[in-house]
């Protein structure tokens, strides 16, 4: 019978991982070889010989002290160290990274692609390039895992997560739900599916017929009424959204930020939390409660699409496949 | 086993202490922005600080109740500062840049 | 906690009050004291607990708490703080008298204490029923609809932070309300020391319970003196807007 | 159990046991060793509670689909066996167990400093445990012993309340015994019992209870919120009013990760007595035991959110606490090495109480080298929620602090009932146990890597193989845990006299008889050595310290 010690290793981060991991099991083994091995030795050879022997005492050295304080520490640091650039490599998305939404719901993984395609607990994605994902949760903490690409993240509600990878072989692998989620916490699996590049562009043709992402937000824009202000209105009670994605927003309170998925989502949801310098509060009502997290994701992505080429549905308008790569 | 404080000196304690209640209520009702939480809490800590050192009578503890006491008030630092050391931080990152 | 190096002796040795594991009746104060402290440490941590979620959430919605303290009426909030600080002279002055081993001084400082301990709770009460009356309990919000921070005319830039005004209301009625509880606590444990004394179980030898009582009384005058102005005053400069 | 305890042979020297007698004598002493038996029965309930909990999951994670029993059930098992081992008899066992009994003992003095609110806390924890045991009867919680919100909060819809409010209870119970640690450290030591020459078990459960009070309100008022927010849907966790379910992760973890020191703390504590008693040998290093306990015990509170990683946590906090956490390997790994270092050129005998030891420094060591795996940022994104936590976990908590406990009783069961258990099946039980962890528990790390989350009713069916060797090393554990009971009873009655100092150990608590008498010493001692004067002048001069 076999098991393998490695997960399948199917992203260009998961070598890395793997590389770590091994330098700390080596570390750990040959630690604990010599603990085990020293304390063997010491019991034999010092074993009791007869019931009222009284050994020498010896007090302790300082050398020694530091010397097993200070080596292990350094040790630990280089751990620190290249844990540490693992981990922020891996939450640094490179910029040509394509976009890919996932939604936690108690029990399933409810996954959107910018072309339109949806699918529940199955990811497919094109071989060797960046894929960023975006992770919204309905309800409670889930955490999005998949152990071949050795990526984890939770999945917060109330809030947007990212993480990203880049597939280095075709093949399926597992999603999980890491994070304890309820009832049906072991049932919140998943398989990503790792295709070559033209394989990936057939299947992302084959669906998504209800247009793409941006083409969704797009319509909600309209039904839920946001149109008739952010886009047509010239009265100057809020702000045209075009162009807005991506640049430095000026609140009424002076501070400023980058306007990111996340400030869209507050701005949906939570319309006074900040006011853009030069409009009022207590305008636009908020939505929520009546928004999907999918839904949403929908309208950011369609916010984000003005921000461009400055005109709704466009740059998806050709094929769908093409829309997914050449989002930059 | 201890001195004991004289009245006198609670009675002033005491009128300090009403006064700066008074002052932290007045000093609200101006506008100094950031500054009115400082100034605030720094009335607050004060007041506190005559609480504990002279109708707790900690200025006549030995030196192990004071540092008790003075870790209590470390530890809620150590509490607060590290929710911020996520809290502060967690705006610095826009885009995920680092380094 | 306060009632436990209590007076009643088992092993006579020294004094009737010392207890047969300790040597000395200094040894027995000391333990005592020091017990209390780090009692009282807890106590700090179990109020910075919530102190800190409170900076947490204030620093996350900086206007929505400024603009939902001015639900609160800092006239209750000052009042009840110039009572408590009252309060707390009468009981410094109870362990004064009680070191002196005046009796009587001490049960006088005692009944005044308990009755500034019990006024503060009375204002609050008050307060507690405006709130209700009002309309800002957040009780089963999702249920009841028994709360409401939005349709006010008084303070019309409330509206916008309904939801954030929740939570400094829940901190609002969880901090106080953890402070009123200590606060009857510290009432029942002044009418302890108050039969304590009328028993003439204190003496300038033997005042240990008076003393740790005081100890706790003014602690829970400290949390307030920090809760009067994080929820009553964070707001109020900003009615001039 | 208790039974047996009330009636002891007729021993010859009055002593704590035979002092009085009946329900009653028990249930309100205040003696300190009385008291300290009162809770070694009630965590050994808890335990073989905990314990069954841990079998039953055991077994249906024989086969990867969920079969045994349905999803539901199978998360009330290991959210029930998590919190009944953790709050319920990790947190007090050796605390509120061998440090209620010795830690008076080896600081010379009679009791602790309150000995009403030492039974106090017994009958606070015996109220959290009711509490806790009865959201078991009425039907589980399902939430993890980790509360998270917004499950805890809104979604599960078991008994949370219930199972919070006895955690809460029985926080008290620790914060009292901590407390009266503290002062009985500080004001109750004997002529000569300078600070410098305290037993490390008194230093270790000292550390212990700083964190003790110092952090168990801060979960209480946090496992209150909670409580409040379901019970009254009033709160400050909920993402949907604007709250932050993290700020929940961080308050929980500020008190629970320095928590796994309270319950490692003490269990070092004890291993540096067995190992200086079996060595016959003073310890190496002891200012550097001594401090690192301390030093555990603060950096301790620096380190909480390396269980944070993946939550979305800044990422410089992540740096932050991952280097932090490095640091407190330091002391950890000090203790170690001075443990190893004193055993050269003493006289090693192998009796049971050394077979532990022997056993927790090795588990240890690789319990703390693979805490290093999860605090390294780029690893614990792939392992953390995984298995591999599960196993690391583990081998500190079962691995090191279980087998100081039972390193301990077997230590001290001598003093504390004066008869001597069988050797025999003591040393068997300690090979099985020993035997049985490791099968039950490495396999786990391999499973972690590989990918299995931890909390799975049903698995992926390649990490089979593994769960089964899980499993069968489970059961070897199981029976190593029930021999021990078994023979423990067993030499109540049938046990040989064990005399005064069976091991020819130093230290005060040894120098009364077995076993001790109500007020402990006989007559009052001055301490005139340093702890663990072995092969000093005085050794064996059992009666140069009664001055």
């Amino acid at each position: 019978m076999n098991f393998p010690l490695f997960p399948e290793a199917a992203s260009s981060m998961a070598r890395q991982v793997d590389y770590l991991y091994a330098y700390l099991t080596v570390v750990t083994v040959v630690m604990t070889g010599l603990i085990f091995a020293v304390v063997f030795f010491f019991a034999i050879k010092y074993r009791r010989k007869h019931d009222d022997e009284v050994p020498k005492p010896i007090h302790g050295s300082l050398v020694l002290e530091i010397t097993w304080s200070i080596i292990p520490f350094i040790v630990m640091l280089s751990f620190f160290w290249w844990g540490a650039q693992i981990f922020f490599a891996n939450a640094t998305p490179p910029s040509n990274a394509m976009d890919i939404y996932v939604v936690g719901k108690q029990w399933m993984w409810k996954i959107q692609y910018p072309g339109g395609q949806r699918e529940i607990n199955e990811l497919h994605v094109p071989v060797n390039r960046p894929v960023k994902i975006t992770l919204a949760s309905e309800d409670v903490i889930h955490s999005f895992f998949i152990p071949a690409f050795r990526i984890k993240h939770d999945v917060v509600p109330g809030r947007y997560d990212t993480m990203w990878f880049t597939a280095t072989k075709p093949g399926r692998y597992h999603i999980f739900c890491a994070e304890y989620c309820g009832t049906e916490h072991s049932g919140m699996i998943g398989w990503v599916t790792v295709m070559p590049e033209n394989d990936y562009e057939n299947w992302l043709a084959s669906g998504g017929n209800e247009g793409t992402m941006a083409d969704q937000g797009g319509r909600l824009f309209e039904q839920l009424g946001c149109s008739t202000c952010h886009e047509l209105d010239r009265q100057g009670r809020c702000p045209n959204l075009r162009g807005v994605y991506g640049s430095r927003v000026q609140f009424t309170d002076g501070s400023t930020r980058d306007a990111d998925d996340a400030y869209i989502r507050e701005s949906i949801l939570n319309p006074n939390a900040r006011v853009v310098q030069g409009y009022k509060a207590d305008v636009m009502p908020t939505y929520q409660g009546q928004l999907s997290e999918e839904q949403l994701l929908q309208l950011v992505v369609y916010i984000k699409s003005l921000a461009i080429t400055g005109a709704p549905g466009v740059p998806t308008a050709a094929a769908p496949a093409a829309s997914a790569g050449s989002r930059q | 086993m201890h001195s004991v404080p004289s009245v006198r000196t609670y009675v002033t304690i005491w009128a300090i202490l009403t006064v700066m209640t008074f002052a932290t209520y007045y000093i609200a009702q101006i506008d100094l922005g950031q500054w009115n939480i400082v100034i605030a809490l720094l009335i607050a800590f004060f007041k506190m600080s005559l609480v504990i050192f002279f109708f707790m009578n900690l200025k006549a503890e030995s030196p192990l109740t004071k540092l008790f006491a003075a870790g209590g008030f470390f530890w809620m630092i150590l509490l607060l500062g590290q929710f911020f050391v996520d809290y502060m931080s967690r705006t610095w990152m826009p885009g995920g840049k680092m380094w | 906690m306060a009632d436990s190096h209590g007076a009643v002796a088992e092993h006579a040795e020294h004094s009737p009050h010392l207890r047969h594991h300790f040597d000395s009746m200094e040894q027995q104060f000391d333990s005592a004291t020091l017990g209390m402290w780090v009692f009282l440490l807890t106590e700090i941590m179990f109020f910075g607990g919530m102190f800190g979620a409170y900076t947490v959430y204030r620093s996350m919605y900086p206007e929505a708490f400024a603009s939902t303290s001015l639900h609160m009426n800092p006239a209750f909030g000052a009042a009840n703080t110039a009572v408590l600080i009252v309060s707390s002279l009468t009981m410094a002055l109870a362990v004064r008298s009680a070191r002196l081993g005046s009796n009587k001084a001490l049960q006088i400082f005692l009944v005044l204490t308990m009755i500034f301990g019990i006024a503060f709770l009375v204002i609050k009460g008050f307060e507690y029923h405006e709130h209700w009356v009002d309309n800002k309990v957040p009780l089963f919000p999702d249920q009841w609809h028994h709360w409401d921070y939005s349709n006010d005319a008084e303070h019309p830039h409330q509206a916008q932070f309904g939801r954030q005004a929740q939570i400094l209301f829940c901190f609002y009625f969880f901090m106080t309300g953890f402070h009123a509880v200590h606060m009857l606590v510290g009432v029942g444990i002044m009418i302890t020391i108050l039969m304590m004394a009328r028993r003439g179980v204190f003496s300038h030898k033997y005042f240990t319970p008076v003393e740790i009582s005081g100890l706790y009384w003014h602690f829970v005058d400290i949390v307030w003196i920090f809760l009067f102005p994080l929820l009553y005053l964070i707001g109020n400069a900003r009615k001039l807007i | 159990m208790s039974t047996a305890l009330q009636t002891p042979e007729v021993a010859e020297t009055p002593n704590y046991l035979n002092s009085e007698y009946g329900w009653k004598s028990w249930l309100f002493t205040k003696d300190h060793k009385r008291i300290a038996v009162l809770y070694i029965i009630s965590i050994t309930v808890m335990f073989f509670i905990g314990g069954i909990f841990a079998s039953l999951i055991r077994v249906e994670l024989l086969t990867p689909q969920g079969d045994l029993v349905n999803s539901d059930t199978y998360n009330k098992f290991f959210t029930m066996h998590g919190i009944v081992m953790v709050f319920f008899f990790l947190i007090p066992s050796i605390p509120a167990t061998l440090g209620n009994f010795f830690l008076p003992m080896q600081i010379g003095a009679k009791d602790l400093a309150f000995p009403r609110i030492n039974l106090l806390s017994w009958y606070i924890y015996i109220a959290g445990a009711a509490f806790a045991l009865s959201a078991i009867v009425l039907g589980g919680v399902d939430t993890g012993w980790t509360f998270y919100t917004p499950f805890s909060s809104t979604y599960s819809n078991t008994f949370v309340i219930t199972a919070a409010v006895g955690v809460f209870i029985a926080g008290f119970s620790s914060i009292l015994t901590g407390l009266n640690f503290i002062v009985t450290v500080h004001k109750m030591r004997a002529p000569g019992m300078t600070w410098g020459r305290l037993p490390l078990f008194v230093w270790a459960n000292y550390a212990t209870s700083l964190i003790q009070v110092l952090g168990t309100p801060v979960v209480a008022i946090t496992l209150a919120l909670v409580g409040l927010e379901r019970a009254f849907h009033i709160g400050i966790f909920d993402p949907a009013i604007g709250g932050d379910p993290i700020l929940f992760q961080h308050m929980f973890w500020f008190y629970s990760h320095p928590a796994v020191y309270i319950m490692i703390l003490p269990g070092m504590g004890v291993i540096s007595e067995i190992v200086t008693c079996f060595s016959r040998k003073g310890i190496f290093g002891y200012p550097f035991i001594a401090g690192s306990s301390l030093g555990i015990a603060i950096i301790g509170f620096l380190v909480w959110g390396h269980h944070m990683f993946v939550t979305g946590m800044s990422m410089y906090a992540s740096l932050y606490f991952s280097l932090l956490t490095m640091l407190v390997a330091v002391p950890s790994a000090i203790k170690v090495f001075n443990w190893t270092a004193t055993m050269f050129r003493g006289s090693i005998s192998f009796d049971t109480p050394m077979l532990y030891a022997f056993g927790f420094i090795g588990l240890f060591t690789i319990g703390g080298l693979t805490g290093l795996f999860l605090a390294t940022l780029g690893v614990d994104v792939h392992v953390t929620d995984t298995y591999f936590v599960v196993a690391h976990f583990h081998y500190v908590m079962v691995g090191g602090m279980v087998l100081a406990y039972l390193g301990g009783m077997h230590f001290w069961w001598p003093k504390i009932t004066g008869k001597l258990y069988p050797e025999g099946w003591a040393r068997f039980a300690a090979l099985l146990v020993f035997a049985g962890f490791n099968l039950t528990f490495f396999p786990q790390f391999i499973t972690g890597y590989l990918g299995q989350p931890r909390r799975y009713h049903a698995y992926a069916p390649e990490f089979q193989v593994l769960n089964v060797m899980s499993t069968a090393g489970a059961s070897v554990l199981g029976l190593g845990y029930v021999i021990p009971l078994i023979y423990f009873l067993w030499s109540l009655k049938y046990g040989k006299p064990a005399g005064n100092n069976p091991w020819k150990a130093k230290g005060l608590e040894w120098e009364t008889s077995s076993p001790p008498p109500t007020f402990n010493f006989d007559t009052p001692p001055i301490v005139t050595e340093e702890a663990y004067a072995y092969g000093s002048d005085s050794a064996h001069q059992e009666d140069s310290h009664h001055g």
